[in-house]
Formats: C-alpha cells, sequence, structure tokens
C-alpha cells in the first residue's frame, strides 16, 4: 500500500472474551474490516478502513465490538490542527475536491442551543396534553388575503391549494439515487400513516411508490432529473430547488455507478452516465424567470398544486425570501448551512451559507414588515436534531420544518459522513443490493413513525406548558424565546429578549 | 361400516392401518400379528440389543393410541388362511371377514444351507424383538459369536454383539460388505472403519458349510475356506425372502414377492393389498423388479394401499431404496442405484478422511448417492432423484453441500413455503 | 399453522438465527456460554444458504405430509396433531438420520439424535424470528394442515 | 422600572358589562356595583369603565379622551389635534377627588371632527385617518396617550380599584345604553394609567380577563397590517384583531369571533361539509388571528355586545338575561347583585360567543 501520510481514524476492539466467532461482523461489513483468520473460524479485524458507523457494533450478539477514536498525537497547534493537515495530505496525494456527505460538523454556533423556552406559572395555566386537545395540525400553501362569507358558517371565498399536514414536520428532499429506494419507501410510509410529506428530491418518483403520491413533494431542480407532467401532478405539492443548505451555490453529482437501472429509469437519464445537476437553473437567471418557472408549473398541474421554493440560507436570504414570494411561491423553504446532503465539497459544506435560526427569524420578520408573512407558508430546514428544535423554529416563525437526518439516524444512520462512497452500511445512503436490503421499510417506516410520534408528544407538551394548545399560536411566538448567552445583535436579528429581561 | 383387515403390524401394515383411519373415520380397522408384541421399531432391535434403547421406547406408538384411532391389534394371532371367495381370514381359531384386506406380512429369514445347524438352542435368527431377547439374553462377555452374513441386518448385530461379546467373527460369502447399501470403495473403507472401531473379524468371500457341536449347542463352525471359528452364539442373518406363502396358498399372483400394482398396491385379487418387504416393487429409477426390503419404502407403500382401499387418492409415487445407517459413529447415507452398471451412468467422488462423497448420474439426472460423514441435506439428493430433476436446469453445482439455492427463485419460494415436499 | 418463513430479499446473512437458535436450544440459554463454552456445542436448528447478495434461513417447514415421520424407522419423529409441530423424541430416536436422507429441504441436522426445528414450543415466538434484526424471519400461519 | 407598553405584563383580572338592547339608558351606579362586588378579583392596580350612549349631544363627533402627563406633551397633542381634527370642544374631563387614586395624569377631552382636507391629502378612509392619528399620538408623543376614540361613548381608566375609579370619574352622572367594566389585577409593576382596561379604538371597546398565550403571535400577525401594539396588553391586541377584522376585512361581528376562538380541529373534522369548509378557510387564512390560552373578553362597541371566552374554558364568564338587558360578569354573583331575579343564567362557553346586538338603528353609523 502506498504510504498516505494519514493515519487510520478509528481502531475496532475486539473483546476475544466475548467474540463468538460467529462471523456476523465479517458478513455485514462493506468496508471489509472483519474477516476469517486463516483458519477459516477465527474472526480478526483490520480497522484501516473503519468508519464508525457502528453496524459490527450494533448486530454483534455478544457486544464483542468496540470502536474507538484512533488518537495519534501531532505536535499541538491550535491553528494547523491534525485535521487541516489530514485534509492537505489528502488533497496531495488526490489533486481533487474534499467530498464529504451530511452537515458540517464544524462547531459553528447552533442557536437553537442559545435560545429557551417559557412556561406558564401562576397567571396562565399551563395545558395538560393528555386531557386536552392539542392542535398540532398544519396547513401549507398561498392564503388569501381575507376570506368572504356569505353569513356566519358559509365560506365564499375561493381558496387557492392547501396542503394539510398533521404535524408541522416533514422529511425533507433525499433523492432515489442518493439514498436507497428502502430508505425513500419507509419515509414514504411514515409519512402517509403520520399524515405528513416526504420529498422525493430530484431523483424523480419510482413506480413503487405510486401509492404514496398524496404524501409527496416532487422536486424540480437544476437538472430536471424525471421531471414531466405526470410527476408534478404525482405529489401533494411541487418544489423548486434553487438551493440547498449545504451546499448554496453548488450543483449536485451522482456518480455513474450509482445510476443503476431503477436510479436511470427514475431520472430519465442512461444508465451509468453521471447524473449531474448543475449549479443555477439554467432558465432561471433572475427573479422574474424564477416566477416563470412557477408558472409553467401552475400551468401543468393546472393550478392543482401549491409550489414552494427551496432556497439555500445566504447572506441575504431574506430579501431572496421576499423575492421568491412575489414571484409567485406559495412556500418558501429555507435550508440553514448545517443541513445534510449525500455529498457536497467539503468547503463549501463547512464555509458557505449562514445558520438556519437566523435566516429564519431575518425572513420571518421580513415577509411581516412586509405585511406578506400570512399569505404565504415558510417552511425551515437545516438540522432539527430534536422537537424543541422544531418548537423553536415555529416560534421564530417556520409554518412547518423539514428533517431529514434525524429520520435517516432513526433508521441506522450513524452519522459516519461516507455517504459519498456508496458502502452504506445501513443500507441508506447506496444502491447496492447486497446493503439496501438491510433496510426494511416494514420495520424502519415504524421507527420514523415513533420518532415523529415522540417529537409531536413532546411539541403538545411543551406547547401546554406554554397553555398553548394549537400550533397556530405557537408560530412566530417569539416571546416565547428567550436567548442565552448571546449578543444584542444576535438577539435583535433572532427578535428575542434575553434570558431574564 | 366396512371392515378392513391387515395382517402384519409393522412399518406397513402399520402405516396402511393409520392411512385408512385418516380416509374413513367410520370403519373398523383389525390389525393381526403374529407377534406377541404391539407395533415396534424393527430396525431398533440392534439399539436394544446393545442397551442402546430400553424395550418400552420401542414401541412405534403408545398403547392408547390404538384405542383413540379405533385401530385393534390383536397380537399373537397367526393368520393361517386367507378366504378369497368369502371374504374371512383365520387366525387361530378365529375368523375375520373383511371388506379390504392388506397383506403385510414383510419377510422372512433366509436359512442356507448348513450341516449340523437344525435343532441347535444357539442358533439364532435376528429379524424380530422375540428372537433379539432370546439373543440377549444368551450373549455376555465370554461369548464368541459368529454371524453370518454382512448385510445391514448382519452387520447391525455384529455391531450389537460387538459390545458385549467377547469376539464377534463376521462370514459372508460376497467380497464386500453391506453390498445392498455401499459400492465397492466405500464398502472397503467402511469395513476398515467397523474392524478398527468394534473388533469384528470379518471373513469375506467365505461362508459357512458345517456347525459341529456339543449335543444341541454348537461349539464351532467350519468354513468352506477350511477356517473353523469357535461359536457359542451363530446369528444366521444371511438375508431375508418375502413371506408370501399366504397369499400364495389364497392363489394371489406372487413372483419373487407378491405382485402388486406398483401405484395402488392391489394385487391380482381387487379386494386385497399387499405393502411392505411381502411384496416386489419396480425401481423407479431403472425400472428392475425387486424387494426393497426398506423401511421408508414399506411406510410409503402402506400408506399408498391404506388409501387406495378406503376410496382416498394417495399413489405411490414409484419405489426407490433410501436408507441410512450408522455404525460405531459413522454415518451412511444411500440412495437410488449405488451400483448401476452401464454407459448412460457416471459418476462424481470425492474422498477425504473418514468422509466420503459419490453421487451416481444418468444422464442429466442424479440416481444415487452414498454419503459417508457427509450427510448434510443428504434429502435434497434424495428429492433430485426422486423428482427427476433435469440437471441442466440447475445453475450451481450441487455437489457441494446441496441447499434451496441450487433452485431458481420460484422453486425455492415454492420450496420454502413447503409447497414441495 | 404458524411456521417461520424466510423472506430471502430481506435476509442480511449475518446468520443471527443461527446463533440465537443455539442460544434458544442451549442448557446455559445464555448467548455467550452457549456459543462459546458449551459443550457439546448447541447445534442450530436453521441454517442460512447464500451468499451476501442472496441468502436465506431455512429450517423445518412442519410439512403436512411429512416424509421425515414416515421415513422414521423408531417411531421418535412425529407430527403433533393439534400443533402440527414435528418432533423428535430423543429417547426413540437412535440417531440414524434417515429422516435427514429424505427431508427435501435440507431442514435436519446431525446431533447424537436427529436435531430439528421445534419452533420454539414454549415461547411465544421462535427465537430465530424474535431475533432477526430485519425482520426477514416471520412467524405467521399461510394455511397448512396442522 | 419599565411600565406597560415598554415590557409585557401578565394580568388576571375582573370584567362586567350590561347592555339594554332597546337602548334603554342605565346609571353608571349599576355597573359599580357589579364589578365592585369583585374586589378581590383586582388588586388596585387598574381600574376602568366604557359607556355608550353617552355623549348624545356630539354623537357625530369624535371623542378623544387624553392623558397628558405633563404640559409639553399636553401642548404638542393639542397641536397635533387641532392640525388633523376640527375640534369643537376641548375640556378636562370632571373628576372627584378620592383618597386611593392620586398621583394622576391631566385628564382631557375633545370632541371634533376630522380634518377632511387633511384627510383626503392621506388618501385614507375615515376610520383608518382616525386611527392611525391616535397611533401616531399614542407611539410619538412622549407623555400623552388618547385612551378613548369613539363616538359618543367613552373610556375612563385610572389605575385603582375599579369602584374608586367609578367614584374618581363620578359615573354615577352618566346614562349609557351599554356598560363594560373591568378590574385589573397585574403582576410585578405599579399599574400605569394607560394600562387600565378598558382598551379602546374608534367605538371598539375591550375589556378582559385572562392572559392571552399566543400574544406574540397575534401580535406579529396584527403588525403587518400597520397597527403597533404600543401597550403590550392582550386588550390591545385583541381589540386591533377585531378592528382589522370587522374594519377592514367587513366580516360580521360573529364571524370575527369565529376566527379569534375557532373551535378544535376534531370538533372541525366532524362538522358537515359547508362548516368544515368554513372553519377550515377561516383557521388556514387566520391562522396567526387564533387567540390562545386562558381568557374572556366582552367587546363593547356601537353596535352591540360580544362576549367570548377561550377554547378551553380556561376563564369564567357568566351571562344573565332580564327583559331587554343582557348581564355579564366573571362571577355570577356580580350580575345577581344587581339583577337578582334573571331569565336565563348560563356560563358562556368557548365554541360559542355570545352576540347581542343592539336592535336600534344607531344613528351614529353611517
Amino acid at each position: 500500500m502506498a504510504v498516505n501520510y494519514i493515519p487510520r481514524r478509528f481502531t475496532v476492539i475486539r473483546d476475544k472474551n466475548l467474540c463468538i466467532d460467529c462471523g456476523c461482523c465479517v458478513r455485514q461489513c462493506s468496508n471489509e474490516c472483519h474477516f476469517f483468520d486463516g483458519d477459516g473460524k477465527t474472526v480478526v479485524s483490520d480497522s484501516e478502513n473503519c468508519v464508525a458507523c457502528h453496524r459490527c457494533v450494533d448486530l454483534c450478539p455478544t457486544r464483542a465490538l468496540r470502536i474507538e477514536k484512533y488518537v495519534c498525537d501531532y505536535r499541538e497547534n491550535a491553528n494547523w490542527t491534525p485535521q487541516y493537515q489530514q485534509e492537505i495530505c489528502r488533497q496531495a496525494e488526490t489533486g481533487g475536491v474534499l467530498l464529504s456527505g451530511m452537515g458540517t460538523p464544524k462547531p459553528y454556533p447552533i442557536y437553537w442551543d442559545k435560545i429557551l423556552l417559557n412556561a406558564s406559572q401562576v397567571t396562565n395555566p399551563s395545558i395538560d396534553p393528555l386531557r386536552e386537545p392539542m392542535e398540532i395540525r398544519t396547513i401549507l400553501g398561498r392564503k388569501p388575503e381575507k376570506i368572504t362569507v356569505e353569513k356566519k358558517g358559509k365560506s365564499t371565498v375561493e381558496m387557492p391549494p392547501q396542503v394539510i399536514i398533521e404535524t408541522p414536520i416533514m422529511f425533507s428532499a433525499m433523492s432515489f439515487g442518493s439514498i436507497s429506494l428502502n430508505a425513500q419507501k419507509s419515509l414514504a410510509m411514515a409519512a402517509k400513516n403520520l399524515g405528513t410529506l416526504f420529498n422525493t428530491g430530484e431523483g424523480g418518483l419510482h413506480p413503487d411508490l405510486k401509492e404514496y403520491t398524496d404524501c409527496a413533494i416532487v422536486q424540480v431542480a437544476s437538472g430536471r432529473f424525471g421531471v414531466h407532467k405526470e410527476y408534478l401532478n404525482n405529489s401533494r405539492f411541487v418544489e423548486i430547488k434553487i438551493g440547498q443548505g449545504a451546499k448554496p451555490g453548488i450543483g449536485g453529482h451522482l456518480p455513474g455507478e450509482k445510476v443503476n437501472v431503477e436510479v436511470s429509469n427514475a431520472r430519465m437519464i442512461p444508465e451509468g452516465s453521471d447524473a449531474i445537476s448543475p449549479a443555477p437553473h439554467h432558465d432561471i437567471y433572475s427573479i422574474e424567470d424564477l416566477r416563470q418557472l412557477i408558472w409553467s408549473i401552475k400551468q401543468a398541474t393546472d393550478n392543482k398544486k401549491p409550489v414552494s421554493v427551496k432556497i439555500a440560507a445566504v447572506h441575504n436570504v431574506a430579501a431572496i425570501a421576499s423575492g421568491c414570494v412575489r414571484a409567485g411561491a406559495d412556500i418558501v423553504v429555507i435550508d440553514g448551512f448545517r443541513g445534510g446532503t449525500g455529498a457536497a465539497p467539503t468547503r463549501i459544506r463547512d464555509n458557505v451559507g449562514i445558520p438556519i435560526e437566523l435566516a429564519l427569524a431575518a425572513a420571518d420578520q421580513r415577509l411581516r414588515d412586509e405585511g406578506i408573512r400570512s399569505r404565504i407558508s415558510l417552511v425551515a430546514a437545516g438540522s432539527f436534531r430534536c422537537s424543541a428544535d422544531i418548537v423553536k423554529a415555529i416560534a421564530l416563525g417556520a409554518d412547518a420544518c423539514y428533517c431529514a437526518s434525524a429520520p435517516l439516524i432513526a433508521m441506522g444512520c450513524h452519522m459516519c459522513q461516507t455517504c459519498n462512497t456508496g458502502k452504506c452500511n445501513w443500507g441508506i445512503a447506496t444502491q447496492r443490493p447486497e446493503l439496501t436490503k438491510r433496510l426494511n421499510p416494514e420495520i424502519m417506516h415504524l421507527r420514523v413513525e415513533n420518532l415523529i410520534n415522540a417529537w409531536n408528544h413532546e411539541i403538545k407538551e411543551i406547547m401546554g406548558g406554554m397553555g398553548i394548545n394549537s400550533v397556530d399560536s405557537l408560530r412566530g411566538n417569539r416571546l416565547m424565546l428567550r436567548g442565552i448567552g448571546l449578543s444584542e445583535k444576535e438577539l435583535e436579528i433572532l427578535g428575542i429578549m434575553h434570558a431574564g429581561e | 361400516m366396512k371392515k378392513y383387515i391387515i395382517i402384519g403390524a409393522s412399518a406397513a401394515g402399520l402405516a396402511c392401518a393409520e392411512q385408512i383411519r385418516k380416509e374413513d373415520k367410520n370403519c373398523s380397522i383389525t390389525v393381526l400379528t403374529r407377534e406377541a408384541y404391539l407395533p415396534y421399531s424393527r430396525p431398533s432391535i440392534s439399539y436394544y440389543l446393545k442397551g442402546a434403547v430400553k424395550e418400552n421406547d420401542m414401541y412405534l406408538r403408545s398403547p392408547n393410541y390404538y384405542i383413540e384411532k379405533g385401530i385393534d391389534i390383536v397380537t399373537s394371532a397367526p393368520v393361517r388362511s386367507i378366504d378369497k371367495k368369502n371374504k374371512t381370514v383365520k387366525a387361530g381359531r378365529k375368523a375375520y371377514s373383511y371388506d379390504k384386506l392388506c397383506i403385510c406380512t414383510g419377510s422372512k429369514p433366509f436359512v442356507p444351507p448348513i450341516k449340523n445347524i437344525n435343532g441347535k438352542v444357539n442358533a439364532y435368527t435376528f429379524l424380530d424383538l422375540a428372537s433379539t431377547k432370546a439373543v440377549k439374553a444368551k450373549a455376555n462377555g465370554n461369548t464368541k459369536a459368529v454371524v453370518i452374513g454382512a448385510g445391514l441386518i448382519g452387520m447391525k448385530a455384529a455391531e450389537g454383539l460387538s459390545k458385549i461379546c467377547k469376539s464377534v467373527d463376521v462370514v459372508e460369502l460376497s467380497p464386500r460388505i453391506l453390498p445392498s447399501i455401499l459400492d465397492e470403495k466405500s464398502a472397503r473403507s467402511v469395513k476398515k472403519y467397523i474392524e478398527e472401531n468394534g473388533h469384528i473379524v470379518f471373513h469375506l468371500g467365505d461362508t459357512v458349510t458345517e456347525a459341529k457341536s456339543n449335543a444341541n449347542r454348537i461349539t464351532s463352525v467350519v468354513l468352506k475356506s477350511g477356517k473353523e471359528l469357535e461359536c457359542d452364539m451363530l446369528i444366521l442373518a444371511v438375508g431375508v425372502r418375502p413371506e408370501t406363502e399366504l397369499a400364495e396358498k389364497a392363489g394371489i399372483k406372487v413372483e419373487r414377492g407378491i405382485v402388486t400394482n406398483p401405484e395402488t398396491m392391489q394385487t391380482s385379487d381387487k379386494s386385497i393389498y399387499a405393502a411392505g418387504d411381502c411384496t416386489v416393487s419396480v425401481d423407479m429409477l431403472d425400472g428392475s423388479k425387486r424387494v426393497i426390503a426398506l423401511y421408508p419404502n414399506a411406510v410409503y407403500q402402506g400408506t399408498a394401499a391404506g388409501s387406495q382401499m378406503a376410496g382416498g387418492d394417495i399413489k405411490l409415487d414409484g419405489a426407490y431404496s433410501v436408507n441410512a445407517i450408522d455404525f460405531y459413529g459413522l454415518r451412511i447415507c444411500t440412495c437410488g442405484l449405488i451400483n448401476a452398471v452401464g454407459e448412460q451412468y457416471s459418476d462424481r467422488t470425492v474422498r477425504s478422511g473418514d468422509k466420503y462423497k459419490r453421487l451416481i448420474f444418468e444422464n442429466n439426472r442424479l440416481v444415487g448417492f452414498v454419503l459417508i460423514n457427509a450427510s448434510e441435506n443428504a434429502g435434497i439428493y434424495t428429492s433430485l432423484i426422486e423428482n427427476k430433476t433435469d440437471l441442466s436446469e440447475i445453475k450451481t453445482d450441487i455437489f457441494d453441500t446441496p441447499s434451496l439455492f441450487m433452485f431458481d427463485k420460484a422453486e425455492r419460494e415454492k420450496r420454502l413455503k413447503g409447497e414441495i415436499a | 399453522m404458524k411456521k417461520v418463513y424466510a423472506k430471502e430479499e430481506l435476509c442480511l446473512n449475518c446468520r443471527l438465527c443461527e446463533v440465537y437458535c443455539k442460544t434458544a436450544h442451549s442448557k446455559t440459554k445464555d448467548v455467550l456460554k452457549a456459543n462459546k463454552y458449551e459443550n457439546p456445542t448447541p447445534v442450530s436448528r436453521i441454517t442460512v444458504y447464500g451468499d451476501k447478495m442472496l441468502s436465506a434461513a431455512v429450517n423445518c417447514r412442519h410439512c403436512d405430509n411429512p416424509k421425515c415421520v414416515q421415513a422414521c424407522i423408531t417411531g421418535a419423529m412425529t407430527k403433533d396433531e393439534k400443533t402440527g409441530i414435528v418432533s423428535v423424541n430423543e429417547k426413540k430416536c437412535i440417531g440414524c438420520m434417515t429422516c435427514l436422507s429424505v427431508c427435501p429441504f435440507g431442514c435436519i441436522k446431525t446431533g447424537k439424535f436427529a436435531v430439528k426445528c421445534d419452533l420454539c414450543q414454549d415461547e411465544d415466538e421462535p427465537a430465530c424470528v424474535k431475533n432477526c434484526p430485519n425482520h426477514a424471519l416471520v412467524y405467521i400461519d399461510l394455511g397448512g394442515a396442522k | 422600572m419599565l411600565k406597560e407598553g415598554q415590557v409585557r405584563i401578565p394580568s388576571g383580572c375582573a370584567i362586567a358589562a350590561i347592555i339594554d338592547r332597546k337602548g334603554g339608558l342605565i346609571n353608571g351606579s349599576e355597573i359599580i356595583k357589579s364589578i365592585s362586588l369583585m374586589h378581590d378579583r383586582s388588586n388596585g392596580l387598574g381600574g376602568g369603565f366604557a359607556a355608550y350612549g353617552i355623549y348624545p349631544e356630539h354623537k357625530d363627533e369624535y371623542a378623544f379622551h387624553i392623558f397628558f402627563e405633563n404640559k409639553e406633551a399636553h401642548q404638542k397633542c393639542e397641536e397635533f389635534l387641532f392640525k388633523h381634527f376640527n375640534i369643537d370642544v376641548a375640556e378636562r374631563i370632571p373628576t372627584k377627588k378620592v383618597a386611593s387614586i392620586s398621583n394622576g395624569p391631566d385628564i382631557w377631552r375633545y370632541f371634533g371632527r376630522v380634518n377632511r382636507v387633511r384627510m383626503k391629502n392621506s388618501r385614507l378612509d375615515e376610520g383608518e385617518y382616525v386611527v392611525q392619528c391616535v397611533t401616531k399620538i399614542n407611539a410619538a408623543y412622549d407623555g400623552a396617550y388618547i385612551f378613548s376614540s369613539g363616538k359618543n361613548m367613552g373610556c375612563f381608566k385610572a389605575v385603582g380599584f375599579p369602584e374608586d375609579v367609578g367614584e374618581f370619574y363620578m359615573l354615577d352622572r352618566y346614562d349609557a345604553y351599554l356598560w363594560t367594566a373591568h378590574g385589573r389585577f397585574p403582576t410585578n409593576t405599579p399599574g400605569w394609567w394607560g394600562g387600565a382596561h378598558p382598551f379602546n379604538i374608534l367605538d371598539w371597546s375591550i375589556v378582559h380577563n385572562g392572559e392571552i398565550s399566543s400574544y406574540d403571535a397575534n401580535r406579529r400577525y396584527i403588525e403587518q397590517f400597520g397597527y403597533k401594539c404600543t401597550m403590550q396588553t392582550d386588550t390591545e391586541v385583541i381589540t386591533y384583531l377585531f378592528d382589522h377584522l370587522i374594519r377592514h376585512h367587513g366580516l360580521p361581528a360573529n364571524v370575527a369571533a369565529d376566527v379569534l376562538t375557532a373551535p378544535e380541529w376534531d370538533e372541525i373534522d366532524r362538522m358537515d361539509d359547508e362548516k368544515k369548509e368554513y372553519f377550515t378557510n377561516l383557521r388556514a387564512i387566520y391562522s396567526g388571528a387564533l387567540v390562545n390560552g386562558p381568557f374572556s373578553v366582552i367587546l363593547g362597541s356601537n353596535k352591540g355586545l360580544l362576549a367570548i371566552n377561550d377554547r378551553l374554558k380556561l376563564r369564567s364568564l357568566t351571562a344573565a338575561v332580564k327583559g331587554d338587558r343582557a348581564y355579564f360578569a366573571s362571577e355570577e354573583s356580580a350580575i345577581r347583585i344587581i339583577c337578582p331575579d334573571p331569565d336565563k343564567v348560563w356560563s358562556v362557553s368557548g365554541a360559542d360567543p355570545v352576540f347581542v346586538p343592539l336592535e336600534i338603528e344607531n344613528k351614529e353609523d353611517e
């Protein structure tokens, strides 16, 4: 093996007192870290390729395996950290752009962790969600300015298409191709049972998911993969993807080896060809072009589907969001820079964009200042780790939140950040049949449902504590938030007071 | 209410009775046996001899079972005659009338012409529980036993005796042991294994010509080769012949055994059926007519006969031999045409250590196997043989451990769902 | 009757069913002891065949007309009329392996006696099914006589 | 310490109201009697009344009640008023010394009409013109606060127990066809006169008991439409919501009430299609106007009286009817002390707002 100047990252530790040599790890590791020794009976490990995905750890019947960080000290240097040195070595070797999967691991501030929630005491009773109805049903879509009635009880207003979801949590775009069909199907099944939506991403809609079109958001991205009239109509709403939080300004690249027959059919591209999504939509060079595309999609769907526009959280996100609304978007999705991805250039992922909290707060306020916030829906995306993050996002002004990483973790993802290798041991970010079959939708949709149901319960619990029994009254209710350890400027942008105020 | 009579209460007889009961809940079923015992496992007698099973565990069913099922087993009732015309059989002093009769008389030991063995108290056959009990009662640490015959019965008797007796000599006319289940090569290695593990002395290609005696006890036997072996106990296990005497006397067509329709087991008399070792079978693999005196065959025949007698639709798919046996821990499974000779046959053999695996093919079909200590999933081979599967349809090599993955998806699914048995 | 069925499209080839079958049929019922220290080593009643691309676990089909029961020369192999379970009476079994020679699925294993799946009669679900990480094994009634 | 408007202060309360549907006049002593029975529900940090039909001689003119905290504010405010309105009368509101009420501002009232020229130049309709003028003064003129701006009606409020406030303003000298009253129990603050209830804009006046937990959602919703919630009180935001829905969106009062207290989805899902569509549309369009948390609200106007209760019925509100008169109060006893023998008494349900329309042709209504 060529010397590559980079120490390995992990050590697999096998407790020989516990190992029964059953070989489960051998057969489960797609990185070939485990193998039978020369005698054909004793299992041993080679840590070189370990990515700490824990597939072996979790399946080992006797818990004989442990993964440890491989510690190999460099001379201390706060500037030239081991990571930068290693990345330089990797680039010195390959001459290529560094690629990574999932969201940025860099320690940028996570404002969710610097925002605290309120609860009722004395002056206002908290509500017990087990005894009182606690509503989290959410309606997305463009709203008319006002209702018109014939009389009390009879509405005469003509409503644009609305999408009712039973939880403010939706599953964000993950294309078939970047994730396996089984993973997408699990999300679709969960969405159906939860009364929410999943998003096809830009990979087209696989025929196996036809029965889930009622809970599908279909995406139109710069590559226009799999886009045709039927695709647009097989949905609850259509999403135009302008950008992605993890890689603003960057297109996508699904390597040809992942484009098998199924992926090729769904995307309508030749088998084995690279699926390249250009950085921009080449028919959208300005806001008026976006207006035309929205209009075209509405024509193609007979005005029956709301159209959303997904943008990455960049510096002037508030103005862009406002522009999208004025261009006709019924739903604006803002994707923060901590959001996940199947593969992104590492430098882009770790350096471009702004956090969703600030972007959301700024956009919500901007739309309110312009008096158009209540006319459209605002969806936040980009790393929601728990129900409290969701509650905070809604209180900042989001109608609903897009989650992707959390349901993936529910399905087995361990954030090993090697999605781009296509060797996902959990059958998620891979198209290899021997790996994708590891993800049984019958199990995984239940795990995802359990997760979202748990979050729903927690959201209701938190709302109850606040004395709120409808998510409508949480939305934009920033008085329920207080900052902790934030600067005046950050508080100002978030539109919240500091704890204790 | 229909009356069914079955003569003989071993494998075929019992299977026949049980199948009749499955098909017809309201009929009388009478099983007449010359033996004094309820149906028991004949093949277990050698294990009983060496003390590996208790007599109680040899019975195929519990006594209550027959009461529950309404199967009347009449023990110690040797049938003297069958009256086809009046549809009755005579056993002891009683006459039993029948609507349908099944003859499952099994086989009788073949006693070779040996001088001076008639009336000797220490000459035994080894075929049923009574004879085994007699042997077990007399055999002890000082006994010098001589077994004539190295077939399945003789070898099992020899194995059983070798655990008890001082010495065991086996005399066999053929040049190899277990000729019905082993080919030549494997017979040699099995013989070696048995010699090493069982301290049995073989005298192959030889035969006993004369017994020497003191009064009515044999003291030694003289072989054709001139050798003389000391002998306190002589076991006559040269072979068996179908027990066809009753059938013959009743005027039923008999060749080497009772002749039956190979699917329905009906004899030349349409009310009379026959099953088990007393019949002559047509081997489905090569069409030869022969007596297949093996337990599974007897059960399959008894089941088919019972079903046909009671108006059911189970037919015998065709007879073939399949056998499994062990000697001193050596496991031998064989099936089909293991000694086939002819241009159409080919074989593949692998031998390593005490493992031996030989598959015999006829053109594109598997027709036989001999597996010694290599019996994993042997039944899949058996099903290939039985179903006459065209091996060209099987993509993978069947020689290594066979599994369901030899078959295509549809076939595999059928098998996994248990639709193909 | 309820039987164990394998879904080959979901089988991971991890063979944990074998590990847990052995455990369930061990003296100690402890996964580590059963698979590492017990002597004799318990025999798994279920076997995974195939490779990483395609595999499935196979165990007794508890056939309607089991050949193993018919062929059993000692009456040790019986099919329970109520439950439909085919099981071996170890007192009667002499280990001749005639059953193994006729089982068309290859579901009977060799031990001192014939060893085969008993559907973990004392448990509500067989150990292999309970412990299959991908639910590739299901314990359901697809018809078939008892 | 921050006062009301600079900080949001949660508070509990007592409310009461009387209306004569036929426009018969009721003396102020009645409502004082009713509200004073609920003395313990307030803590002396705010009390107030709204009275409709009290200025028949000025019924076509806006009656502005204003607190002045200093001369400069008084002067600047008057300048503004005189510029934007044709003021006929400017006078101190008569008050009486009451021991428990002190340190009050200078309290004036003005009767006048809009300056039509200015209004035309502003391209606003009359209501919007008045509201913007009031909002401007309240937001931009430190020390001046318009707390009543309707026609033929007026609010009277102060820091003190409501019965003392009634005595202070000598309300037994006023007769009105509709009275609302409020006693306040704010927490953590010395009360501020402007923070007392009722809250008023144009003809709308609101008294409210409770604390709405949806406050900031409602505030940020209504502020999209030009309102500025300077008071940071529930009453203020509820008043604006009603004003917006009724005046801007032209909704009937009972539809506006449905917006604020829309039924739960569980209930909507069981309704017939027409109703389901109605409420679904209401909730979709006005999700930001849904009022959540414990509240009971009485909205007075020249069209009648609307009483609403929160969806979970977390706050008490009792209603009674006797002849032409309807009575409302946080406690039943506060009704029975002035109407011992009502025809009907009931507890206002969250799902079913009570609207008592004024059955006379209101001449002020154009």
